[in-house]
């Protein structure tokens, strides 16, 4: 992954600044997202990462800045408009529907996409039935190319962790986004499925053309896999660049390293 | 004081003097709650029930009586019905909640309401279903020196529920804030594990949640009893407790209290001054509505611990 | 598990075999609706067990009416209107089919009234119930004698006329309702409404919610309006609440009148000193220094015939006498019914009859062994509510116990006719009902 | 053995989405409806249409209501009295105001009328959650009551505030009131909550049921990947609120016939149907009617059995019945805390089995 992807700027944040009472979380922070790359966030624990995704999601409405996905900009949004307007996104801490099984929980990430009012769902005929058998046939391909055929009708909380990552993902891509938001992919998993995940995330890019935005905390991974990287401390960007850049950064490597901040 | 302004007192403070009542029933509520996480169905019932032991230690007639033909005085009543509230606690313990460890909270729920059925009928059982009239010695009736020299209208018994309310109340913190026990009960509360490490078990803490659960209860019922009568109606003061706790919070002893006495005002001033005019009887949904306005600005109740989101 | 609820099915299935075997000798099957469980048990222990000994004792002293055993089959309602149904239902195939159903539940009357005149079997809401069923051209299968909610509201106000001076006097007095917050409570809103622009008087009214353990601000604002007479339409712990918030109060206790399911033992008792002379509405005799009750302690008591958990002492209690004269009026009905139709083998319509004809004068009653017990009762084919005459009882705390203090007050014919005559009319209207000539 | 699903293969999504996907399933499902209604009828007498079967459907439909808000949205509510109630009344109305209206419609606008009401009284369960929502659900509970016990429009003016349901055929065939053919009751009400239970099928096997149950699970993940919570949680409550409307319509018009507001929709009853569901499952459609079965029919059973099977003196014999209501309520949870439904199906993967273990 060494060229650099010259897409058009698909999102770009500009000097968000987000506070919890008088915790601030991030102060001015401003990068882009070309269309088709996969883009890091680093930082140490603390510095940001997930509030930085929560923003994009719309999730947490900054106090200052602005967004600009696919040319459009915006201070705040509910999270359902972000979500159809093609934005999915994965959890640190696994967020699925515990009570549901694999097929459905990936069917849900189809609901942005389905229209049929209540009514033709409780007679479950004519058009409702082909919609929800048209998702269906989107769903299982999601399912193969993820692999996990052999799990379709198992609830979701008897799988084990990296299945359930991989559940996750599947629901995010179910939803056919331009930009996917993966937060820790890789967290907690054993060397074999971190290569599985990797494998997976590499494809959806490829295959897909969907662009990535990820944040990991394995700097092999990340260096590995994605065209820039943009690190956050204490709420602060400090470096933005290629990964080789940002290896050879200073204060990189002083925020990681613990230097004490004056 | 002007006659009108006396009348407004006196409804403010029945409507203190009710809201320690109701305080007295969700306090029960609130000690079970905060160390286990279990909405409590049965805590009326086990107030009914508490009085009706009490009931058979000491009143003419009673099992006791009918039994060994003599009645326990009111102090020694007082102490074994306590113990028999243990006994109940520690029952409930073994053969319920033991096997319902790390359950859903609803589930926990329904069990407590199985326990509200079990209770009542054998309540209903050993102890029959008549009005029992309670007399401790609880003094009773409006005081005369104040309704002769002020013309102002207050129930002894309501006076002196309120001040064992807060005596219980102080008694509780005492408990909670210097005893061995008492702090590994709020270290429950924080952090199952944590209490674990500390050399609690869990089982025993909710046997000891029970008990002083069990206790509280046994002052609602006697209060109550010495009010109405111990009878069926008495388990079901259970509902007036919930507003109770859903606008001081399900974990907070202080918003019990304080939930309990903004109930009781609200619903009486909005009996007395609005009620005619809209055919009367609103006190019931009115206090649920007062409940629902508070929890609009503060969703996790008053004294609630605040939820905060995070994905 | 399984083999318990096995065990459950084959039990039921058992009994119905042995039920259907011993089904043999004609019985005269009499249900009890009883409520001896729930929120409103302490009243109805004494009524069942009135109701329980008075019948219990004519099957051992006469061996049941005119020689043909009865066949008492209580069922459990604990005052709750589904639970009266599914008894309704259980106990009115019994044996030969039921013959007469004390429903003891306005909430259960209202249920049987369609149905009896389907089932054929009458309902005798005894002072309960719906007060418009007095018209018995409309209601041929409801009886609802001797008195009805809208007399007692009447009679009060006769009471309360006598007590002032005179019914003139009622104008520009202030009288308030206490209720019970259900349609049981509401029963006497119309004819105090009527009163009071006949008489002049001002009328406030106070609902109180089921079970009416709180009360306060009800009393407060009694405290406030100072109405000269305070009626009560109470049942179970909320009577006993209010008796003890209105002595907090200090609110004349002869000035406190409640209808006669707020007059009982239960009720006042728990206020002790402080219920004295306080009024209720009767139409019976309080106490039980009557022959039948020497009989029923003699042939049920002295025998250990007695329903659960009876006890001697309470014998007597007004609500236990209540009991016993609803029994008193059903088996008399039955006897009627045998009379009538010349046979002992009656059924529901027959009693109907029975009661229809309904003549229970001094002389017989005292052939009961309960002389003085109550005013007798004449039924006729268009007055099912029979006299309509209530009297007035107050309560010595010293004594413990009731004692009339007036005679039998005729109701107001001129206020409560029409109001009966209107609302049955209604009835009938809605339900296709042409009433009857009588 | 008998249970085997080995060797059914599906060839399409539609066959693999399908209700019963299980061969056995689908013809013991199939053999209950049909039985349901074309045998039972034959063989109910009054007892068993008053007593049994009427309370046991109205209760089911109350309950399938308060599982699709509870158990699939996880939107805890004791709200149902009051919503019963709206049902009732509605129902009452209509039959007095229009005593032409096809009874059918009636008990449809039921539904809707209720729909409406609990969408109001379902706003505060946007900011309100757990069992904060549950006791403020209570208020649309008791201001209902309160509201129908008061407004003396509601209960057409009558003396006593009670309410009596007139006759009403439908079809030229009685269905109310005590001269109905026990049959024509049962039928009618059959086929309300047969063709209510199969909608509910649908619905939480579609989109929107995913979204209430996404919703339930985990609401901060569900609002971010596109399902909004108000709608859906609106939906829920409509949809709910519209079967304990319907609910009510049979419970008041069919079964009961008349009704006082407190003792008839009060707050036991709220919590009556709340046990049903979480003693029979909650989140099944099944799970509400085994729920329903037995709230209702175990007292009936236990009672007659006492009385009739071992003589016990009733009063006695309602002492054990609530206990051993209670203790059943405990026993159950003890063994399967997730319901009957659960039970079923566990019995169901032994059934799988049976009588060989591998």
């Amino acid at each position: 992954m060494s060229e650099r992807r010259n897409g058009e700027v698909l999102l770009s944040v500009d000097k968000i600044s987000l506070a919890f009472g008088g915790v601030r979380a991030l102060e001015g922070v401003s990068f882009d997202v070309l269309e088709g790359e996969i883009r890091a966030i680093i930082g140490p624990n603390g510095a940001g990462k997930s509030s930085m995704l929560n923003v994009i999601n719309g999730f947490y409405h900054p106090q200052e800045g602005s967004i600009t996905f696919k040319g459009k900009t915006r201070k705040q949004m509910r999270p359902h408009f972000v979500a159809s307007s093609g934005v999915a996104r994965t959890f640190q801490n696994i967020a699925l529907f515990k009570g549901m099984s694999t097929l459905d929980n990936i069917m849900t990430g189809r609901n942005t996409k389905m229209k049929r009012g209540i009514l033709w769902q409780a007679l479950h005929y004519g058009p409702a039935r082909n919609e929800e058998i048209e998702n269906r046939g989107h769903v299982e391909k999601v399912i193969d190319f993820l692999e996990i055929q052999s799990i379709r009708k198992t609830p979701v909380g008897r799988l084990p962790y990296g299945m359930q990552k991989r559940v996750e993902l599947g629901r995010a891509l179910a939803a056919e986004p331009e930009l996917l938001l993966l937060d820790e992919p890789m967290a907690g998993m054993n060397v074999e499925e971190k290569e599985d995940m990797c494998r997976f995330v590499l494809d959806v890019n490829e295959e897909f053309g969907t662009t990535i935005a990820l944040i990991e905390h394995d700097m092999g991974v990340v260096m590995d896999i994605s065209d820039r990287v943009v690190v956050l401390d204490y709420g602060k960007k400090i470096a933005d660049g290629t990964p080789d850049e940002v290896r050879a950064n200073q204060d990189v490597v002083d925020a990681y390293l613990g230097v004490a901040h004056d | 004081m002007s006659g009108e302004a006396l009348f407004f007192l006196e409804v403010v403070i029945s409507g203190l003097m009710a809201g320690v009542m109701y305080a007295l029933v969700a306090l029960g509520f609130v000690l079970i709650f905060k160390a286990s996480g279990v909405l409590n169905f049965a805590q009326g019932v086990l107030a009914l029930f508490a009085a009706l032991a009490l009931y058979d230690f000491i009143a003419p007639g009673g099992w006791v009586d009918d039994l060994f033909g003599f009645t326990f005085p009111i102090w020694a009543g007082i102490i074994l019905t306590v113990g028999v509230m243990i006994i109940v606690a520690w029952l409930i313990e073994r053969l319920v909640l033991q096997h319902l460890v790390q359950q859903e909270p609803i589930i926990l729920f329904m069990s407590t309401i199985g326990l509200a059925y079990i209770l009542e009928g054998v309540g209903d059982m050993l102890f029959g279903s008549d009005v029992k009239p309670l007399d401790i010695g609880i003094p009773q009736g409006a005081s005369d020196w104040l309704l002769d020299n002020y013309g102002l209208y207050v129930e002894k018994l309501e006076v002196f529920a309120a001040l064992t309310a807060a005596i219980l109340v102080i008694v509780l913190a005492v408990f909670f804030q210097k005893t061995r026990i008492g702090r590994a009960l709020r270290a429950v509360a924080d952090d199952h594990q944590a209490a674990l490490s500390v050399g609690v078990s869990l089982r025993t803490i909710w046997v000891i949640v029970w008990s002083v659960a069990g206790m509280v209860a046994l002052v609602a019922g006697i209060m109550w009893g010495s009010k109405s009568g111990i009878q069926f109606s008495l388990s079901l003061i259970a509902l007036k407790a919930l507003p109770v706790l859903i606008l001081g919070g399900f974990t907070s002893v202080p918003g019990a209290i304080i939930g309990g006495l903004i109930i009781g005002v609200g619903e009486k001033v909005a009996e007395v001054y609005l009620g005619p005019y809209v055919g009367g009887a609103i006190e019931n949904w009115f206090a649920y509505v007062l409940a629902l306005v508070f929890l609009f600005f503060r969703p996790q109740g008053l004294f609630g611990e605040r939820i905060i989101e995070r994905v | 598990m399984l083999k318990r609820i096995a065990g459950i099915f084959s039990g039921v299935l058992v009994s119905t075999l042995l039920f259907v075997s011993t089904a043999g000798a004609y019985e005269l099957v009499m249900p009890s609706m009883d409520y001896r469980t729930g929120p409103y048990a302490p009243n109805g222990i004494p009524f069942a067990n009135g109701y329980h000994d008075y019948l219990v004792m004519l099957n051992e002293r006469d061996g049941g009416i005119n020689g043909v055993k009865i066949n008492l089959v209580p069922c459990e309602t604990a005052y709750n209107t589904k639970q009266g149904v599914e008894c309704y239902e259980k106990v009115k195939g019994e044996g030969d089919g039921a013959l007469i159903i004390q429903p003891l539940s306005t909430g259960i009357t209202y249920q049987l009234i369609p149905k009896a005149p389907v089932d054929e079997i009458p309902v005798h809401s005894m002072g309960y119930g719906r007060t418009s069923a007095a018209n018995g051209k409309v209601f041929k299968w409801i009886f609802n004698f001797p008195a009805t909610y809208w007399d007692q509201a009447a009679v009060a106000l006769k009471y309360i006329g006598d007590r002032e001076g005179g019914l003139d006097k009622l104008n520009g007095k202030k009288i308030a309702l206490v209720y019970h917050n259900s349609a049981y409570g509401k029963e006497p809103i119309r004819t105090l409404e009527a009163g009071a622009e006949k008489f002049g008087y001002e009328f406030m009214q106070l609902p109180v919610d089921h079970p009416g353990q709180e009360q306060k601000s009800t009393w407060l604002q009694i405290r406030r309006e100072k109405p000269d007479w305070v009626l009560m339409w109470g049942w179970g712990v909320m009577n006993q609440v209010a008796i003890k918030e209105a002595a907090s109060i200090r609110y004349p206790m002869d000035h406190f009148m409640g209808v006669w399911w707020s007059g009982s033992e239960n009720d006042v008792l728990p206020a002790g000193e402080d219920a004295d002379g306080y009024l209720s509405g009767a139409f019976h005799a309080p106490g039980d220094d009557f022959p039948a009750h020497d009989d029923i302690k003699k042939y049920v008591y002295d025998a250990g015939k007695t329903a659960p958990g009876a006890e001697r002492e309470r014998i007597g209690e007004v609500l236990y006498n209540r009991g016993l004269i609803a029994a008193v009026y059903a088996s008399e009905a039955i006897r009627n019914a045998m009379d009538i139709h010349g046979t002992k083998e009656v059924n529901g319509a027959m009693v109907r009859d029975g009661l229809e004809a309904m003549d229970l004068t001094e002389a017989r009653l005292t052939e009961l062994g309960l002389p003085g017990f109550t005013i007798p009762v004449k039924v006729t084919c268009a007055n099912h509510a029979g006299p309509r005459k209530v009297a007035i009882q107050q309560w010595d705390a010293k004594a413990k116990e009731w004692n009339f203090v007036s005679d039998f007050y005729d109701t107001m014919h001129d206020i409560v006719d029409p109001l009966i005559e209107e609302d049955s009319a209604g009835f009938a209207e809605e339900n296709g009902i042409t009433p009857r000539d009588c | 053995m008998f249970y085997r699903e080995a060797g059914q293969f599906k060839d399409s999504y539609e066959s693999d989405q399908a209700i019963f996907p299980v061969a056995q399933d689908r013809w013991f499902v199939f053999g209950v409806v049909i039985a349901a209604f074309a045998l039972v009828p034959f063989f109910i007498g009054d007892y068993w249409t008053n007593a049994v079967l009427l309370p046991l459907l109205a209760y089911s439909l109350a309950a399938l209501g308060l599982n699709i808000l509870t158990g699939y949205c996880g939107q805890v509510s004791l709200g149902t009295g009051g919503f019963l109630a709206v049902g009732a009344y509605t129902t009452f109305k209509l039959v007095t105001a229009f005593p032409e209206l096809n009874f059918i419609l009636v008990v449809l606008f039921s539904g809707a009328t209720t729909a409406a009401v609990g969408v109001v009284f379902g706003l505060p369960s946007l900011r309100i959650k757990g069992f904060y929502l549950a006791v403020a659900t209570l208020a649309a509970q008791f201001f209902l009551v309160w509201m129908f016990n008061k407004v003396e429009w509601f209960f057409n003016y009558s003396p006593t505030g009670q309410i009596t349901m007139p006759p009403v055929e439908l079809f030229g065939v009685l269905i109310t009131g005590p001269r109905a053919p026990s049959a024509a009751k049962y039928l009618f009400c059959l086929g309300v909550v047969a063709v209510a239970a199969y909608a509910a099928k649908n619905i939480v096997r579609s989109r929107i049921g995913r979204a209430w149950m996404a919703i339930r699970d985990m609401d901060i993940a569900a609002e971010l990947i596109g399902i909004r919570p108000l709608m859906t949680k609106l939906s829920a409550f409509a949809v709910s609120s519209f079967y304990i409307g319907m609910a009510g319509s049979l419970y008041f018009g069919v079964w009961l016939g008349s009704a006082e507001p407190i003792e008839a929709f009060g707050i036991e009853q709220s919590f009556l149907v709340l046990f049903m569901i979480i003693v029979g499952g909650l989140g099944s459609i099944l799970g509400s009617f085994l729920g329903a079965a037995f709230m209702v029919l175990l007292p009936i059973v236990l009672k007659n059995f006492m009385v009739d099977g071992l003589s016990m003196a009733v009063v006695t014999a309602k002492h054990v019945e609530i206990m051993s209501l209670g203790m059943l309520i405990v026993f159950f949870l003890i063994v399967e805390p997730h319901g009957l439904a659960r039970l079923w199906q566990i019995a169901k993967e032994k059934l799988r089995l049976w009588p060989f273990p591998h």
